[in-house]
């Protein structure tokens, strides 16, 4: 099992996107940051855009490899594009640990010794995103720049639906059933010219349509951006980004918040494992902590309001927010049925995780693609 | 939502296509001179890139588009200089510099990837905005789409109204006989490759300045083929060429818009669409398509006929 | 007078290694890092160790056929910016032979290879009917075709053939031990892509130089309608060198799956297609100096990763090494061509 | 104006193009210049009219020293020049062209510029429609334009490089007229021309060149052996064209539809004996080459049957015609015929019959040295054929040709050689009936149809005249025929 004996040691962050992309791969080179600041003489050395677009020819094994010569004794690998990648490679450097993120690999036993799975439990943060949205819409339309589809953007788009018709009935009164949840997918975390569907283009079609909140799905700013283009034309809209805890700051005056990861704490936890060498292979999920899903030392996912919000609004959030804490809502509580009409759960039953993450189609009620 | 589903999509067509309409109509023009500058998809990148930093550095939308025009109307210089003075293949410089313009703008535009930056404010032109329908389709954008407008009707006003016009036309037709009416063939050359480049560069700065604010990797990537494209497409007349671009536009957004309508096709295949059309348009503008339509349908014919400048890729040396 | 002449050829001769040095040195300044630290790391990440310039070997193999490829359809004249196409359909119908027949690798690895080269052939043959038939250019109907590749690719991997842990960017599930190519020991380059390159370049130029069709595709290329009354079948002959180019393409993309990704991703084809075309406009269309100039350009391709992980540079610097020496090269070609025409003239 | 050239020199590379000549251009008045192929009769005109600057020598207009870098300055001073192929812009439209001339900025004066052209027009009995575009004029018509464009810059001097080759005889007898009445208004006029009788015609001196140097001058009267004289050094001897009996049948095209984008003709029909020569008048896109390009199996037809030597060759294409003896030799030497970029030894490894897949360069080597010598070929096997001349690009075409032929097709053989040229080619096609060889061409010298050809058919607008035997037509009655009174 690979470990190390010094208290100085690095580790290697190989990200999919652009390290400051105000997204997914921010968050994870800021965590690793984080992660630094707090362990003195731990040293980070990180990778971005490892995609086949942005960079042709090169792989993660080069990538891992040149880590190594560079001394890294643990590295994180942070997209699900790097599950299979990460296995392999694993395999022919079992000295090394590796962390992969979004993948389940370590559950379903596939991965080597040497790979261990962490993930946070963004459908919380999601879903009050979607309470947000429901909250301010007045086309009653909401929707959804969604990139690939898989089990966990179908769980993510799910659990935002789920946020949203929860908030529209119980603080606007409305019946949930007339609220329209668009989801277009780009096909990728972020565009890839000639790849993926322009998020630029899918945004302002999704507005076109009548949606007057997007929520973000993708790695990048697009949603924002273009909201903020079409409110300068005198729009009403609005938008939700993600990943990022600063994505707001594009256009704060419509944006109703962000859900975010916070790595920070996640990569202090694995690295200080690592260190003392109680580091074993698993699987975890980690939730939010509901003491304050905004504690940037503890709390692996988060929530922040946008400056779009009004008092009132913020004051229901909170509440959902607490309502979610303390288990009065519980977010994929039956009767819930698939898209195509198939029982998800019954009246009364909670889906398990294994279900939630497992998540084989949208939900019911939902416009979009499931595959 | 006070107007129509059509009229929103359409009003944004326009406006999306604004960087194609400038940079179709600057290949254009640099086309009717009889230089061919390949090097679209390489410089339109590099000028989004170069016009988005400018602005944000210096502040000024204004000092963005003028350095996006210039590095257009540079890498056009660059492809003029290479064929005309250095007798290189206009295909070639081309090429190598779609190559090397698309590495420099990722290379020199690190810093500023998906940085907010200035854009263009949004700027209704006052009565003709109200307009119903047409208002706003056309009136309802900001400055850089109206000047995309100008543009196209300057252009046709260029070619067929002036003095100028005319001669640009000739050396582009045939270079020896322009000469001999007393028109130094390589200034022209020179000048208007470099004024379509700049039209190229115009149409980068929109594109990070209005359309995909801001900057990122490959931000345009394919855009400049397409370009490209529509010229032949246009039959050399900017009238034509916009029109192309505007098609292209609707097609872009046809391709979301009809994505849930088709759950099953995976999404990454309707980013294909406008290139497949691309293909097919060629196929009927230049195939013997138009030679076997029927009679009757002359007027057809006519519309989609175009001829390239005579003297398109041809060199010129006075003695 | 004739001490003279030998000393203006010689600085032009050595005039863009010189002028992409400066330039990018220039441009690295502008850039904030130090120049020398960024060459050395180029050089260092392509030769650190045997394993890393294996890496080297593993770029030309690609890079190398399709140059060789290029060779072909350049000679007539023709510009097949399809190459890229060509070898993504070359992955494809290889992946597809993977996936159809479950065979033992004395079997499977050659069904590969022809699969890919098949697949290649008839993309390029696409590009060259479209051309013949159509009149549309090669350059736009390449193109096109490239995008068209991508999609369907794309289609592939997120329909049908996707990853058993759904479809992802990084492509298809690893293809079984059985369909990869052997490895020269110790590192990840394959021997079999890579004899197969060395002998495709020097089959490329025997054809080029000492054939008959070799003949034939110059004579279409500098006047086919000519040719064409000399006896020579035109039409046949570009499709012929279209399919040609395109099974060397496809060829590098069937090595692309079975010795490189060991599946299909979705950029498989890595951008050697463009990157071959410089390669060979560098060559001046000359086979024998291919081999050379691919090396070169494959040291940067590996070194240059290296830049974003010691100098938090964008690796595209290589890109841009690469592109302007090929300019540098165009436009000094063209002064020199210039400077002795214009002696030629003062002493004719 | 009258224009003074002393000792101009001008070289290409090891050619020395203008050797040290001095002449004298008269105000008012038709000089003729003469000339061998490659005398440089052209490149004393561009010199003159400003396309190309001498090494050496002195202009003088009206006895002031000038020195032209364009051609623009040229006609500033007063000096235009016509090129044999009107250098006009085709895909503009007639007004387009005339605006062109002037070198007004701003917007186009349409109106202004319509009326002067009209004007121009009228005096000198043109018809030229403004918003017509040039590529759908004749060559006469664009001449024309030409003049009025020139005209309308003020030029005094015009000088006309062989403008008689492709336009027909009412456009060659306007053009006459008009260029009496052009130096009776005092503007000068060089005329450069192989046809001699032309001269005779038009001409009231005539200076000869060769070689770069002048060879003399005469004033008129002359006459074409005078001329032929000074331009050869010595009289050419009349070839008298041997007759030979006619063979079989062997080219039978009946019913024929030939249609394309221009033209479509119907109900052709031809027939062709082993070693006959027929001959076809018309002007440019008469349907002339339209058959020829039938008979050899490059243009398809629509309808009907060809066949060559008793074989059905209706839908065959250019190789299978080749394979049974045919062969094309079409006008435009360096775009259709011969292969710029390569020498003449590749052009001999590329014909090489003995077709194996690996060249073999002795043989084309030698092949190439042979024909080289065979032909009077002025280059070597290394020669690129651009830079060969066009006499000698024309006789590589011939001597590229198997020795053996049953058919042989020939656009213009003769278009821009000069007599002694021309002749050589004659005896060497006329040679090639002995062994039953058809010959089947075009030209625009009326006189080289009724020479050479045993019948002559003459096509206008789509329509074919039956076929006359050359002994029973004149030059006279050809162009008659040519403008349109098929019988
Ligand atoms: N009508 C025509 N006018 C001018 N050139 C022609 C014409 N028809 C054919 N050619 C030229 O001659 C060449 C030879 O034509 P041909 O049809 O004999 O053979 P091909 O098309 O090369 O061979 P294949 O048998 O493979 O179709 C053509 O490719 C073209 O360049
Ligand atoms: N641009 C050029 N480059 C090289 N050689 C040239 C060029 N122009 C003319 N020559 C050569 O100069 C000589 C004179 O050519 P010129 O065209 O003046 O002859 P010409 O008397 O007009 O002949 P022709 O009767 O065939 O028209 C020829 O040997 C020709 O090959
Ligand atoms: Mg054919
Ligand atoms: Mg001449």
């Amino acid at each position: 099992k690979p470990t190390t004996t010094t208290d100085e040691f690095k580790f290697g962050v190989i990200l999919v996107g652009p390290y400051n992309d105000h997204g997914w791969s921010q968050a994870h080179y800021e965590g690793g940051q984080y992660a630094e600041e707090k362990m003195p003489g731990v040293t980070m050395i990180s990778f971005d855009k490892l995609n086949s677009a942005d960079r042709k020819g090169t792989t993660l094994e080069q990538v891992v490899e040149d880590m190594v010569v560079q001394g890294a004794k643990i590295i994180f690998t942070t997209s699900e594009d790097f599950q299979t990648d990460t296995d392999a490679v694993a395999a022919k450097y079992p000295d090394i640990q590796f962390v992969m993120i979004s993948g389940d690999h370590a559950k379903t036993g596939v991965a080597p010794a040497n790979v261990t799975n962490v993930m946070g439990r963004m459908e919380y943060a999601k879903a009050i995103a979607g309470c947000a949205a429901a909250l301010r819409t007045e086309t009653k339309s909401i929707a959804y720049l969604g990139p690939l589809i898989n089990s966990e953007t179908r769980r993510l788009t799910a659990a935002t639906y789920l946020g949203a018709r929860d908030c529209y009935e119980m603080y606007r009164g409305g019946d949930p059933d007339e609220l329209k949840f668009t989801v277009n997918w780009i096909g990728f975390w972020f565009n890839i010219p000639g790849v993926t569907l322009d998020p630029t283009q899918v945004a302002n079609d999704l507005f076109n349509q009548g949606a007057d909140v997007v929520l973000s799905g993708i790695d990048t700013t697009e949603a924002i951006v273009v909201a903020g283009q079409r409110a300068d034309k005198g729009e009403q809209v609005w938008a939700i980004p993600y990943d990022y805890v600063g994505a707001c700051d594009l256009k704060p005056e419509i944006c109703l918040g962000t859900p975010y990861f916070n790595w920070g704490p996640t990569y202090v936890k694995y690295l200080t494992a690592f260190k003392e060498g109680t580091l074993k292979q698993g699987f975890e999920w980690s939730a939010p902590d509901w003491n304050d899903i905004n504690n940037r030392d503890t709390s692996a996912v988060g929530f922040v309001m946008g400056d779009a919000l009004s008092e009132e609004d913020r004051a229901n959030l909170n509440d959902y927010i607490a309502k979610l804490a303390s288990g009065e809502v519980k977010l994929f509580s039956g009767p819930l049925n698939l898209q195509d009409g198939t029982e998800l759960v019954g009246e009364g039953v909670v889906a398990t995780d294994d279900q939630v993450w497992n998540l084989p189609q949208l939900l019911e009620g939902m416009t979009g693609a499931s595959e | 939502m006070a107007n129509s589903l059509l009229v929103e999509t359409i009003a944004s067509v326009i406006a999306s296509a604004a960087p194609l309409v400038f940079a179709g109509v600057g290949e254009t023009i640099t086309e009717k001179v009889g230089i061919t500058n390949l090097s679209l998809d390489g410089s339109i990148l590099l000028s989004a890139m170069a016009g988005f930093a400018a602005a944000m550095l210096s502040g000024s939308l204004l000092v963005g588009v003028i350095t996006a025009m210039l590095v257009g109307a540079l890498v056009a210089g660059i492809v003029a200089t290479g064929s005309i003075a250095l007798r290189q293949d206009q295909v070639a410089v081309g090429f190598v510099l779609t190559v090397l313009c698309t590495a420099l703008s990722s290379f020199l535009g690190k810093p500023y990837v998906r940085v907010p930056g200035p854009s263009m404010p949004h700027l209704p032109i006052p009565y003709l905005a109200d307009i119903p329908v047409i208002g706003p389709i056309f009136f309802n954008h900001d400055l850089l789409v109206y000047l995309s407008y100008v543009v196209i009707f300057g252009t046709v006003f260029l070619f067929n109204r002036t003095q100028l016009g005319l001669r640009l036309r000739a050396v582009g037709e045939r270079p020896e006989a322009a000469f001999a009416r007393g028109i130094n063939v390589n200034r022209y050359r020179y000048l208007f490759t470099c004024l379509g480049g700049a039209l190229v560069g115009l149409g980068g700065a929109t594109f990070s300045l209005s359309v995909k604010l801001g900057w990122s990797y490959q931000h345009t990537a394919g855009f400049g083929w397409i370009a490209l494209a529509i010229v032949i497409f246009g039959g050399w007349n900017p009238l034509r060429v916009a029109l192309g671009a505007y098609l292209f536009g609707a097609l872009n957004s046809l391709a979301s818009i009809l994505q849930p309508a088709f759950p099953t096709v995976p999404t990454q295949v309707f980013q294909t669409a406008p290139f497949a059309f691309m293909i097919l348009t060629l196929l009927i503008m230049n195939g013997d398509v138009l030679e076997r339509l029927p009679r009757g349908s002359r007027w057809l014919r006519k519309l989609l006929q175009g001829q390239a400048p005579a003297g398109l890729g041809k060199r010129f040396q006075s003695d | 007078m004739r001490a003279r002449t030998r000393l203006t050829n010689l600085p032009l001769g050595a005039a863009p290694v010189v002028l992409t040095l400066v330039s990018s040195s220039l441009i690295l300044l502008a850039a904030g890092a130090n120049p020398f630290e960024a060459f050395a790391n180029i050089i260092g990440g392509a030769f650190e160790s045997w394993r890393k310039f294996a890496d080297v070997l593993v770029a030309l193999v690609p890079l190398m056929l399709c140059a060789a490829g290029m060779l072909i359809t350049f000679a007539a004249a023709l510009w097949n910016i399809g190459i890229e196409g060509q070898i993504i359909m070359g992955a494809l119908f290889t992946t597809a032979a993977v996936r159809w027949f479950p065979l033992p690798s004395a079997l499977i690895l050659p069904i590969t290879i022809l699969a890919g080269m098949l697949g290649g052939a008839l993309w390029g043959l696409l590009v060259g009917l479209m051309r013949t038939h159509g009149h549309v250019n090669e350059i736009f109907g390449g193109l096109g075709l490239n995008y068209i590749a991508i999609a369907l690719t794309n289609y592939f991997i997120f329909g049908p053939w996707k990853s058993v842990d759904g479809a992802t960017m990084s492509g298809t599930d690893p293809f079984p031990a059985a369909a990869t190519m052997p490895l020269i020991a110790g590192t990840r380059a394959s021997w079999p892509p890579l004899i197969i390159a060395l002998l495709a370049i020097a089959g490329v130029y025997l054809v080029l130089n000492y054939t008959r069709w070799g003949l034939h595709l110059k004579a279409i290329g500098l006047n086919a309608q000519a040719a064409g009354r000399m006896g020579i079948r035109t039409t046949a002959n570009i499709l012929l060198a279209f399919a040609a180019c395109g099974a060397l393409a496809g060829l590098a993309g069937s090595f692309q799956t079975t010795a490189v990704y060991y599946r299909l991703i979705p950029s498989i084809s890595s951008g050697y297609g463009y990157l071959s075309q410089l390669v060979v406009l560098l060559s001046l269309l000359r086979a024998e100096w291919v081999p050379l100039i691919v090396l070169f350009f494959s040291i940067i391709s590996v070194g240059s990763p290296r830049l974003e992980l010691r100098m938090q540079l964008d690796s595209s610097l290589g890109g841009i090494l690469q592109g302007s020496i090929v300019l540098f090269f165009l436009l000094t070609r063209g002064l020199q061509q210039r400077l002795s025409q214009r002696r030629e003239r003062k002493h004719g | 104006m009258f224009i003074e050239l002393e000792n101009i020199h001008k070289h290409f590379g090891r050619v020395h193009a203008n050797a040290g000549i001095s002449l004298t251009v008269p105000e008012g008045r038709i000089m003729g210049l003469l000339g061998e192929n490659g005398a440089g009769k052209t490149t004393l005109a561009k010199i003159l009219s400003g396309y190309q600057t001498h090494d050496a020598g002195t202009i003088y207009l009206d006895g002031k020293q000038a020195s032209f870098r364009s051609p623009a300055e040229a006609i500033r001073a007063g000096i235009g020049m016509l090129h044999q192929d009107p250098l006009d812009v085709p895909a503009l439209s007639v007004l387009e062209n005339f605006e062109l001339g002037g070198l007004q900025s701003g917007l186009r004066k349409s109106r202004a510029s319509a009326a002067r052209l009209q004007e121009l027009c009228k005096r000198f009995g043109f018809s030229l429609d403004a918003d017509a575009a040039v590529s759908s004029l004749t060559i006469g018509e664009r001449q024309q334009l030409e003049i009025v464009r020139l005209l309308d810059q003020g030029v005094q001097v015009l000088i006309l490089d062989e403008p008689t080759t492709g336009i027909s005889s009412p456009q060659k007898v306007l053009l006459f007229r008009t260029l009496h009445r052009l130096a009776s208004e005092g503007i000068s006029i060089i005329f450069v021309s192989h046809k001699l009788d032309e001269v005779e015609q038009l001409c009231s001196s005539v200076t000869v060149l060769r070689r770069g140097q002048v060879a003399g001058s005469l004033e008129s009267p002359f006459s074409p052996a005078d001329l032929v004289l000074l331009m050869f050094g010595k009289a050419l001897d009349i070839t008298e064209r041997p007759d030979v009996p006619l063979g079989d049948s062997l080219v039978e095209l009946r019913d024929g539809t030939i249609r394309t984008y221009r033209l479509t003709m119907d109900h052709l029909t031809l027939e062709l004996r082993a070693g006959e020569v027929v001959g076809l008048a018309g002007l440019e896109g008469s349907g002339q080459q339209l058959l020829m390009r039938a008979c050899a199996g490059i243009q398809p037809l629509a309808g009907g049957t060809l066949a060559i030597a008793g074989q059905d060759m209706t839908r065959k294409n250019y190789r299978e015609f080749a394979r049974l003896g045919v062969r094309f030799v079409p006008a435009a030497r360096l775009e259709e015929g011969l292969i710029s970029g390569m020498s003449i030894r590749e052009h001999y490894a590329l014909i090489d019959p003995n077709q194996g897949n690996v060249i073999a360069w002795g043989n084309a080597q030698t092949q190439a040295a042979e024909k080289i010598s065979e032909y009077n070929i002025v280059g070597s096997p290394d020669s690129l054929v651009q830079a060969l001349s066009g006499g000698n690009q024309q006789r590589l075409l011939l001597a590229m040709l198997p020795e053996k032929l049953a058919l042989l097709i020939l656009e213009h053989p003769t278009r821009g050689l000069d007599i002694g040229s021309s002749r050589w080619i004659w005896e060497h096609l006329l040679e090639r009936r002995l062994q039953g060889t058809a010959i089947l061409f075009t030209s625009t010298d009326l006189d080289e149809l009724v020479k050479y050809s045993d019948r002559v058919i003459v096509f206008s607008g789509g329509m074919m005249s039956a076929p006359t035997p050359a002994s029973q037509v004149t030059s006279e009655s050809l162009g008659y025929m040519i403008g349109g009174n098929l019988r």
